[in-house]
């Protein structure tokens, strides 16, 4: 390995905490141009700091060198294909980076007079009318951070509900498909989880549905697509035994690319939907966040939203008071705030620049190629005999994404999903979900969406053919890949045993 | 096809072929046709780069920005300086476009930064561990509230009537679904209310929860609410603005469980509320129990070192239900902006800030007091913000006096009344290093003839609101 | 130390004892003392990072930007919309920070970059061979110039008054120095006088230049002007607007020997006028003449593909004295835009584009010269710039009517008369994909009323100027 | 190499051309909001494009994904220590590239009224005088476009100075460790080169200098330090010659870095310099420009500067036109413009920013900064005994880079200065400038800077070493080199044999 050891190999990590020396400094602090008073007259040394933070010392071309260097060290979308199931993984019109970058958005105090931010109140107001035309629901709240926020937001509405019909619930049904997000946020409102089967089409089960909805049913939580991929047929019968036991129908609405003006949960039955921005809606992903997830409700949850609401004020403009968009707080049945302030505001003039982008024909065209794109990988896959080893879990039509088992590639080739993944990463290519759904042996959830190319497919399905070659004449090579990443593999089992989560400091 | 998708008339054809349908209709054969739409839906037609751009412009162009007047707000989000570093580095696609790190061979860039995070966040609040973020101020508050639930399954919480207003009403959001009650402790000049405090914690008590600096910007002394808190048994959080602990002291030296706060102040611009991220920190024993994702060192094959995902046993993608919480997606972004934010301050740039900031807010404090009916709110050791009261009556009068200060383009800060009737015409005033000498100067001015007019009963303009 | 230098007082001490020197001082002593300075420069003390960008931003603010109004202007530069894309990739250090590619096996993103450059304007002129870029439009002309003289040692030039003044003014201060005679041909009806052009070129001309559009946005016929030169032997070079070309015949086509231009249009911002880049193409038997960076394409010695630079022995750095131009340093992030902005526009992209601009051009120069007592200057064909008498006499009513529209914030276009004093009321007028129908219409009302005024005799605002 | 080949050599060079498909597009045209009339009559046909050109078709996320993935195979100042001789690569401050994007900059029109344009025309004439004080000359013209532009601006200007006085001359002296451009220049601007040679100390030869010196010299060229980082310590004597003849000295302010603050050209008695804002004053390099070549001169040369000058009208901010600044034309003896508008604005509004972050002690800092870096660099060299194999060209205190000469390595050790160089890319390290100056055999130009620290100077001393280790074990290691590079040699001389310099299209 020393002669081709990569550069980037050879560069040991090293953080920025080891970098720099005493004294160096990126920042020069304003000059003072008030008046000096002693500070043990302004803040009492006892309430003061007994030791400095001992955070780094180094120069501007130091820092920035440093962090350009560990970028480096990322894969990432416009990098590469990034096929990661459940993820959604679409391009990132850098128009929104732009847009969402002038300073009348990006500079704008949250507790600005909403007569001076008319234009995001404006921006919040049409963001929220097009997510509800989207999912089919009337109202709309863009409060939640992220999915996860979105889907607790949605059970504390449920469970608001209940409480304001005088009837209190005990569970939540949750497919065994489900993302863990689901059964964990469950948990946290306070519920217990009643898991639900899947059938033999990767659907829910519809007897043990029936047999698991009761009086103590608050609420079924379903992805749809689901996180196998494939649109559950028996929807409307579902939503109807859900509701027939008085419970509410939640969709996560993560795998909304798939039906995205082609079907509505709202018309499908459900009474509340978080959208992931950051999945559907192209917010970038940041390495884990920021995202936003808004929620969608029908008529009878809407007066639990959380508060503060955005309202228009009918007539002119002006309207008297110059605001025709508005916060309003008086929502006595609010389940109150989940956050502070309004929402992960630069998330939503992202979104709603992509919307304005593709309109009503583009969202749809986008689903469709969603759906088209994952079919026709699936199919290349199989026309390359990649399916014999690594079989879909369901074979039927899928939506934007597919499960495929690494079952018979692990029995056949002795190689496992996760050595497949470990190889592609040689080839430039980030895997696609690996281990998830847990209801797949060896499982390997495939979402290109829609944002990619044909040639980009073919090019994929081959290199997974070729590793597959290659495993027949020497499992060895996957086994132990990857060879020419940063780093090769990492004993995580190690990090979890002794835990270092800082650097330590001298 | 968009600009945004590649699928010719030809590509069509040949994928069509080899999936074996005949069109892409035949895909979503599967949906109910009940559920399935043939009509278009009920939004704008698609526009062009520069027609979007043009819009969304003409949008930003309706918001009155920190750019646009010299604000004082603050109150939760202040206008400090971001370098411009941090954009080029938020923009960089190996930074802005992946997904959390699943994959560590090929994300050691996203994960060596949340290492470093969390070890900027253990030295500024002076906490064991600290996770790699979550969603923001409030949340991470309630967050906290939920690992005390989960530690020792007491049933109410003691908040500090000090404690941002938001963050408050989150807590009773979130904990609403377990079920806990809620005490609430009342200010005594501008701090915690320490008898009541004192009176407030019982053996029932999960965990208390104060601001440092709170929300009046008053600098709380932690030491004996943290001791009331562990003389029952309690655990103690502190909610902390960390761009001031190069002046105060580390919440971890004092002793609490955990420490969590609002971190936008640490590099994220103001974006109308977020994103912008939360910290949260705890002593080691916590650690198990902790939110979120958690980046740890360890070694590849070839005994370089690098950094995983780890401790996911707490977390919902492994645990699912017994998971110590659902966030999944959190801020990983905007935690780069604050640990770039923080190694650019360096750790003499945190400690000159804190002062100048402690200066400047001295000096703002007292000309503004010295307008004619003006009083400081509470005379507390302030680190850069302070509440005033403006002698003008109520509400509705303070919200004149703004907007005679806007009609000037001052902004000169945020009403106390909305969230604390008990101050009716107070008024929390933020200085920033970027608001100078010469702009508080100009405040003073604007705003002691605002207040003088309204105090003399001149006609105003028409009132604003605000936000809250 | 300032925050770009990291000499800590230890790291001088070390580093000093290293050289064997006591201090910095004597690293600088062969420097003779009459010519060393002990003084400071007088120039003010550093500033932080915010406290620059508060000055650059105060600058910013005190320039009208085409943000800041509806504005016509053209004449050169033109306010086309440059995509998002650009930004993001002219701000990656990868392409931002390199120096020229000297080390092709870690340059070969810039290298192909320019290869790919060359392409698009080889396929856009339609000529054989591209360098990687040149300064400018007027300079690109002049380099144009340059390389007739190696051609052919000839001692006059022709050019014709249709093209832009800045490049006729160029093409004499830089042909000074090897003495060349530069004969300017008048324009008939807003092109090019072909009769006069044609009795211009003789035997004793090295090259004739002219420009499509031209400076009057008028579209020249090249091909009689191309022949007149080719009957004596002489070069002929045009310079092009490169965002015309989805529309009008590639002079290459046409049989010019040199295509030059300038490319601010293909996604370059205006920048008050630079950086820009110009680009220079020929027909192949130039290309060891060709001034300037040429990337081409190899192999490495695993027979993979890569690019380098090539043909250097044409260049300064190989020959020196005996080299084709001195150009080092030239213009390469500007030519990235360049080609990422056509890969933008696309093969049908340039033509929609072009087609949108003859259209709203058409709608504009019909609209405007409604208006009582304007006319168009002439009805030659026009792409997206036009030029108008506005019927108000002399370049000072024209400057008076032009700040009439400049106080309702509306920009209508460049006085002609500056540079042709033969226009005494002209304007030119440009159109850009960005200025809507709306806008035009707009243009027409306040154009209008502000020349009626004029031509009524109303007392004036305060009159403006322009550069030239 | 095959299990070692990194995910980019994999990844073979394919063009914009050579992406996409007939269709796609990343483009969406605005609509046509006008009376549409057929395109013959608005063009005739004739006049009109026959055939397309043949520009690439993509989508926006392919377009994105390119020239991402090609920006990855470069190396950037970002990424590594760049200590590439002659071309000052120092930290270029992000500061910078926001500024300059402001709108008020960046989208102002070249054309537009002074009077709404003063801050452009304030910014540069400060700048202007900034530059004046640095080159201790009282006139700047900041037009020309980079370096060599304004050397080609300086000449023309003596020719005009020598002409205006009735005695045109015919010859410009240039050391021969000129830069390639000054020799270049002197021939575009009609003169002919007359060598002059270098003494013993890496300085001008002074008895060849008189002896060339004469009533045909129009100028001398010279940068000082020179290009092997060395002050001519006789610089007066130098200046003095060339004056006594009548002819003007030409400043080739290329190294300026070293003495900024500390010594003046103007000082020193130069006629005319030009500055390289992209290699003193951090304007980023971008691959090959832009750049921008401002020129300051005396009293006697001044009337013949191109136009327009910057003026600053007396009096008030208003004076009457609005215009405190203003744009003159009118200056009968100017040698006209150099170019269009009024020069690469952006890089000005940057160096600005530049010279505002210093202030009169930073740029003196910055200058004595790059000088102890290169010193201790080379004592770093020395005490790693790499300089027994490359020693100095000469051996003196250097400036802001050295020389030295890798012929001892090349016969001891049988590797080439190249080969030293190719090796260091595996490191991860942008090699030195080779082979210039030219009269040092085997040459390798190190230049730090003042941004790099010691421990990247001590870290790069120490992988030469180990090079050079290395090529005594086994030459052939460094003869090969790279091996992780992208591409690896490539071969130059087939691509000048073959010229292949466009991409060929079906
Ligand atoms: C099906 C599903 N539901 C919920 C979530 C949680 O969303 P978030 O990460 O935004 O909290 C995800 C995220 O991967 C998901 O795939
Ligand atoms: C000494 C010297 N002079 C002149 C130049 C030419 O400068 P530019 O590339 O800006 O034309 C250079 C550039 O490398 C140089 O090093």
């Amino acid at each position: 390995m020393t002669r081709a050891e990569t550069a980037m190999q050879r560069d040991r990590a090293v953080t920025i905490f080891e970098k720099g020396q005493a004294g160096r400094r990126a920042f020069s602090p304003p000059p003072l141009d008030v008046p000096e008073r002693p500070l043990d007259e302004l803040i009492p040394p006892r309430l003061r700091r007994s030791e400095p933070a001992r955070l780094p010392e180094v120069s501007e071309p130091e820092l920035v060198r440093h962090y350009v260097r560990v970028s480096r060290r990322n894969f990432d979308l416009d990098t590469g294909f990034y096929p990661l199931g459940s993820c959604t993984m679409k391009h990132n019109p850098r128009l929104h980076e732009r847009v969402a970058g002038l300073s009348g958005h990006a500079r704008l105090h949250p507790l600005q007079d909403p007569q001076r931010a008319q234009g995001a109140l404006e921006l919040m107001w049409n963001l929220e009318r097009a997510l509800a035309e989207i999912a089919g629901l009337p109202y709309v709240s863009l409060q939640p951070s992220a999915g996860s926020h979105g889907e607790l937001a949605g059970v504390l509405l449920t469970r608001a509900y209940h409480e304001d019909r005088g009837a209190p619930r005990r569970t939540v049904l949750t497919p065994d498909t489900a993302h863990g997000t689901n059964p964990a946020t469950v948990t946290m409102a306070g519920y217990d989880v009643v898991k639900v089967g899947t059938n033999a089409a990767g659907g829910v089960d519809l007897d043990d549905l029936r047999a698991k909805a009761d009086e103590d049913t608050a609420c079924l939580m379903l992805t749809n697509p689901n996180t196998l991929g494939l649109f559950d047929a028996n929807i409307e019968e579902i939503v109807r035994i859900v509701h027939d036991v008085g419970a509410t129908a939640y969709y996560d609405g993560a795998n909304l690319n798939a039906v995205m003006g082609i079907s509505r949960p709202g018309d499908m039955g459900f009474d509340i939907v978080h959208f992931n921005l950051h999945k559907s809606f192209t917010q970038p992903h940041g390495g884990g966040g920021p995202g936003a997830g808004p929620i969608a409700v029908s008529e009878r949850i809407a007066p639990y939203l959380p508060r503060p609401v955005i309202v228009r004020h009918g007539g002119d403009r002006s309207n008297g008071s110059g605001r025709e968009f508005d916060l309003d707080y008086e929502r006595p049945k609010s389940i109150g705030r989940l956050r502070g302030f309004q929402g992960n505001y630069g998330c939503f003039v992202r979104a709603y620049a992509y919307i304005r982008s593709l309109g009503a024909s583009g969202l749809r065209d986008a689903s469709e190629v969603a759906v088209l794109n994952a079919n026709y990988l699936l199919a290349r896959l199989r026309q390359l005999g990649v399916c014999d080893l690594l079989p879909p879990a369901y074979d039927r039509i899928c939506m934007h994404e597919f499960a495929l088992t690494g079952a018979p590639m692990k029995s056949e080739l002795g190689i496992r999903t996760l050595d497949l993944a470990k190889r592609l990463l040689d080839h430039g290519y980030h895997p696609p979900t690996v281990y998830f759904p847990l209801l797949v042996d060896e499982a390997l959830l495939i979402e290109p969406t829609e944002t990619e190319t044909k040639e980009t497919l073919d090019g994929f399905a081959e290199v997974i053919a070729e590793i597959l070659r290659e495993a027949r004449e020497d499992p060895e090579v996957a086994r132990n890949a990857p060879y020419t990443t940063p780093v090769r593999r990492l004993d995580e089992a190690g990090a979890a045993k002794k835990p270092v989560l800082r650097q330590p400091l001298g | 096809m968009t600009r945004y998708t590649a699928v010719t008339d030809t590509d069509r054809s040949a994928m069509l072929e080899a999936i074996g349908v005949a069109s892409v209709g035949e895909l979503f054969a599967e949906i109910p046709d009940a559920v399935r739409r043939s009509a278009p839906l009920d939004l704008p037609e698609g526009l062009g780069e520069a027609e979007v751009y043009a819009e969304l412009r003409a949008l930003a162009a309706r918001n009155t920005s920190v750019e646009d007047e010299v604000s004082f707000l603050g109150a939760g989000m202040y206008d400090h300086y971001v370098p411009a570093v941090i954009d080029m580095l938020m923009a960089r696609s190996e930074f802005l476009t992946p997904y959390t790190p699943y994959q560590p061979e090929i994300s050691q860039g996203g994960l060596q930064v949340m290492f470093e995070y969390q070890t900027a966040i253990c030295e500024l609040t002076g906490m064991d561990v600290s996770n790699a973020s979550v969603y923001e101020g409030p949340s991470a508050l309630a967050a906290a509230a939920y690992l005390a639930k989960l530690t020792n399954g007491r049933k109410r919480f003691v908040i500090s009537r000090a404690v941002h207003p938001h963050a408050r009403e989150t807590l009773t959001t979130l904990c609403a679904g377990y079920e806990m009650s809620v005490t609430e402790v009342p200010l005594a000049d501008g701090v915690t209310d320490l008898v009541a405090w004192s009176e407030a914690i019982e053996d029932d008590v999960s965990a208390v929860f104060f601001s440092q600096p709170n929300y009046l910007g008053a600098v709380e002394d932690p030491a004996p609410l943290i001791a009331a808190a562990r003389e029952h048994g309690a655990l103690s959080v502190c909610s902390a603005d960390p761009l001031t602990l190069g002046i105060l002291e580390a919440p971890g030296r004092l002793g609490v469980d955990v420490c969590v706060g609002e971190g936008q102040t640490l590099g994220n611009r103001l974006d109308f509320g977020g994103p912008s991220f939360g910290f949260f920190a705890a002593r080691d024993e916590h650690v198990r129990r902790m939110p979120g994702r958690i980046a740890g060192e360890t070694v590849d094959v070839d005994g370089r070192r690098g950094f995983v995902l780890t401790l996911q046993t707490r977390e919902q993608h492994i645990r699912r239900e017994k998971a110590t919480s659902n966030i999944c997606t959190a801020q990983a972004l905007n935690a780069l902006a604050g640990v770039v934010y923080l190694s650019w301050l360096g750790r003499h740039g945190l400690v000159e800030l804190g002062e100048l900031l402690v200066q400047r807010t001295a000096y703002a404090r007292d000309t503004l007091a010295a307008i004619d009916g003006v009083a400081a709110l509470h005379d507390q050791p302030a680190i850069r913000e302070f509440a005033l009261s403006l002698g003008v009556g109520d509400l509705e009068a303070v919200r004149r006096v703004i907007a005679r200060c806007a009609a000037e383009h001052v902004n000169p800060g945020h009403p106390l009344a909305i969230d604390y009737p008990e101050y009716p015409d107070g008024l929390l005033v933020a200085i920033t290093e970027q608001r100078s000498r010469a702009e508080i100067d100009l405040l003073a001015d604007v705003l002691g003839r605002a207040v003088a007019a309204e105090r003399s009963g001149a006609p105003a303009p028409r009132r604003g609101g605000e936000a809250r």
